[in-house]
């Protein structure tokens, strides 16, 4: 079990550290990010519109465009400096790998969504009352869903010959039930009153967690070999 | 001496053309062979198949006795691989990159073992520093440090003089030679025969993918084999 | 003829229309197909 | 073998024909959609063998994924292929039955908007496929595009199921309890046998023709090999 874990660290601190002097996927979820949540404020008029229509759009809508953008990337820079042939050439459990990376690109997602969300905080005038432990754990869900598949096709874009287009096509049709659950749960979330019907959609959430981690932990190792 | 190392008929195609077209080699434990020819000839082609990083076409080929096609986990465990590219990490120190490294292979004992793989190499005094300061000599040198840290039986490298000054090539070429009185196989892509010339046992020309000399087990000098790959060089072009 | 008779034929003739040319162009690929592989392998043989 | 093709392809056919009996003149008007509803008797089995091709292409991709046999990546192709013929049959007959019954062309109810995304995955498969040059990289990668891919279809069920529940939207093809009548159900089983049965000469056709392209293309590059 140690190997297992030590090179899951391994990928894990060797992608932050790689991360930590570029700082390039950070800079593309964020600046992406933010870039669709100004544009849905000037496509939606937030005075005219109750916040819970707007915002759980808007800010789903902002967190899958700037995640794929970062994840191609993520996946173009393991391409470049010879990260991914270093794996390949070691016995190293693609499982592990998978886990390893997995976690890298959730938390240069949440790091990126979290920026985001402040300023939607400030821009839609969201207060405490909203912002309440059903939001985030919506939020976590809803990126590790995201992630899950992400990182799979990551690899499977880059060896496409339409790259980084080729992740939206690929991801965005499956990802259709989380992008459902995540923004049909946040728009619950924000209505004030009570939160009947969340709990259909935070099980869809982690079924759909489950379903799509396992999957990507037993073929990641296919599409890297490949 | 068993055989390490036994490809028959091997091929590979990318998209229309051979890359490499039925190259039959054997590397017996401890040998060390040279891999001649012109840039395009297939060398790294071939490389890049006995180090199971890609997969052959056609043709068969056993590592350790294992099928390449289906065990490639288990004998890259055994295998070093010297590539074009170093797959060192700049950001990170020397040290670091080889503790990177020895996670992969789930090696143990690790402070020990890259302390010792440093010192062989000469960069125990820069173990801490940034591998993007690094000149290209001292990068080969820890790029082999990195295929020797699981202590591979045969070891693969793929133009290591070139970009080299005379000082480095040298120093490499004695390290390599060191690895051979280990007892380590090695198969190395090179165009400076002279360099392996004293060591190596045998010597094999590749010409647009194809196995188009070999030389025997028999003593071979490097004069004779340079003006022979001239003139077979002639008589294609 | 009922009403939307001829809507609800439409829709089954939709249906019908599309399955069978694609089995045509699917039976005439194949068939240039086979005419192809004829020549290439009369031409390896041949020459 | 075209034998095997020339009976599979008359007893679709015969089902057909039956279907036809039995949908136009011989069951009665379902009560509240009327003549309209006979859609549904070529409606859902153009959806069943879409569902059924893509599980196909999942299976034979988890084959060639253990087996490397090129011809289990050709039969996940070709029922790909396959596959997104009949459900485009299936986006395009549903609003033809919309259309009359609500004055809409377009409803997002479960059923259609699953099958608009089944359909968005499957595109993606091909899209896929199209954009990758060499043979074995493209299988492997469509193996496990499609493997995920189907593990994605349920769930995108599930969810419209989650969301229709709360944003009620006219159902093509009746509500889950409507509990269809024994003649309706022996009618929906004639069409979805005839073209299940359809969909299998398709898949023969499409797989003789995608080993006949690869040996086309294999002799051409034996060609180029010997003159090198």
């Amino acid at each position: 079990m140690s190997a297992f874990l030590s090179v899951t660290r391994a990928v894990f601190r060797r992608d932050l550290s790689a991360e930590w002097r570029q700082k390039d996927v950070l800079t593309t979820v964020i600046m992406f990010g933010l870039l669709t949540v100004v544009t849905f404020v000037f496509a939606f008029d937030p005075a005219r519109h109750a916040r819970e229509e707007i915002v759980p759009g808007c800010l789903w809508t902002a967190y899958l465009f700037a995640g794929m953008l970062g994840l191609g990337r993520s996946a173009a820079r393991d391409g470049q400096d010879g990260g991914t042939v270093g794996l390949l050439l070691s016995p190293a459990d693609r499982g592990a790998v998978y886990v390893g990376k997995f976690l890298s690109h959730a938390v240069f997602m949440l790091a990126g969504e979290a920026v985001v969300l402040l300023f939607t905080i400030v821009w839609f005038d969201l207060d405490g009352r909203h912002l309440t432990a059903p939001f985030f754990l919506i939020l976590l869900l809803g990126t590790l869903g995201f992630v899950a598949v992400g990182t799979v096709f990551a690899v499977v874009s880059q060896k496409s010959r339409l790259r980084e287009v080729m992740l939206p096509v690929l991801m965005l049709p499956i990802l259709a039930p989380m992008v459902m659950a995540a923004v049909e749960g946040t728009a619950i979330v924000l209505t004030p009153g009570s939160n009947e019907g969340l709990g259909e959609w935070l099980k869809l959430l982690a079924g759909f967690d489950l379903v799509f981690a396992v999957a990507g932990f037993l073929l990641y190792g296919f599409v890297l070999e490949e | 001496m068993d055989t390490l190392l036994s490809a028959r008929g091997l091929s590979r195609r990318y998209g229309r053309n051979w890359a490499l077209s039925r190259v039959d080699l054997e590397v017996g434990a401890g040998e060390v062979v040279a891999l001649l020819g012109a840039n395009g000839a297939g060398k790294s082609t071939l490389l890049n198949l006995l180090s199971t990083l890609h997969r052959p076409t056609e043709g068969t080929l056993e590592i350790f006795g294992l099928d390449a096609r289906h065990h490639h986990t288990r004998i890259r465990a055994r295998l070093g691989y010297v590539a074009h590219a170093t797959l060192l990490d700049d950001g990170l120190t020397a040290r670091e990159n080889l503790r990177y490294y020895a996670a992969l292979f789930g090696l143990t004992k690790v402070d020990r073992l890259v302390d010792e793989r440093l010192e062989e190499v000469g960069l125990s005094r820069r173990a801490h520093d940034r591998v993007a300061g690094f000149s290209r000599g001292m990068r080969q040198r820890l790029s082999l440090a990195r295929a020797l840290l699981h202590d591979p039986e045969l070891l693969i490298l793929d133009e290591p003089f070139t970009g080299l000054d005379a000082a480095g090539c040298r120093d490499l070429a004695a390290r390599l030679e060191e690895e051979k009185s280990k007892g380590r196989a090695i198969v190395l892509a090179t165009h400076q025969l002279e360099r392996v010339l004293s060591w190596s046992d045998r010597a094999l020309l590749l010409h647009r993918g194809r196995k188009v000399q070999e030389s025997g087990a028999d003593r071979y000098d490097a004069a004779g084999w340079a003006v022979h790959l001239a003139e077979v060089a002639e008589e294609r072009t | 003829m009922p009403d939307h008779f001829w809507w609800v034929f439409a829709v089954y003739g939709v249906v019908w229309v599309a399955i069978i040319l694609y089995l045509a162009r699917l039976s005439a690929r194949q068939a240039e197909a086979e005419r192809q592989l004829e020549i290439l392998r009369s031409e390896r043989n041949g020459a | 073998m075209r034998s095997t093709d020339r009976i599979l392809l008359t007893l679709s056919a015969a089902a057909m024909l039956a279907l036809c009996y039995l949908v136009f003149l011989y069951i009665p008007l379902e009560k509240t959609q009327g003549y309209i509803q006979k859609i549904f008797y070529i409606h859902v089995p153009c959806a069943w063998v879409g569902f059924v091709a893509f599980t196909v292409t999942a299976i034979m991709g988890g084959r060639y994924l253990a087996t490397r046999d090129p011809d289990h990546d050709r039969w996940a192709a070709a029922s790909a292929e396959i596959g997104i013929v009949f459900t485009t049959l299936v986006l395009i007959t549903g609003p033809m039955w919309a259309r009359p019954v609500w004055g809409i062309w377009w409803t997002w109810d479960i059923r259609l908007t699953s099958t608009l995304v089944l359909w968005l995955i499957y595109l993606a498969y091909l899209i896929l496929r199209q954009t990758v040059a060499e043979r074995d990289r493209r299988s492997v990668l469509a193996a496990v595009t499609g493997i995920i891919g189907w593990l994605g279809v349920p769930i995108v069920y599930l969810g419209n199921r989650v969301r229709a529940s709360q944003h009620p939207a006219p159902v093509v093809g009746g509500g889950e309890d409507s509990g269809l009548a024994p003649i309706f159900l022996a009618t929906l089983l004639v069409g979805v046998f005839s073209l299940t049965v359809f969909y299998i000469v398709l898949l023969r056709a499409r797989v003789r023709g995608a080993r006949l392209e690869d040996a086309i293309e294999e002799l051409q590059i034996a060609e180029g090999r010997d003159h090198a």
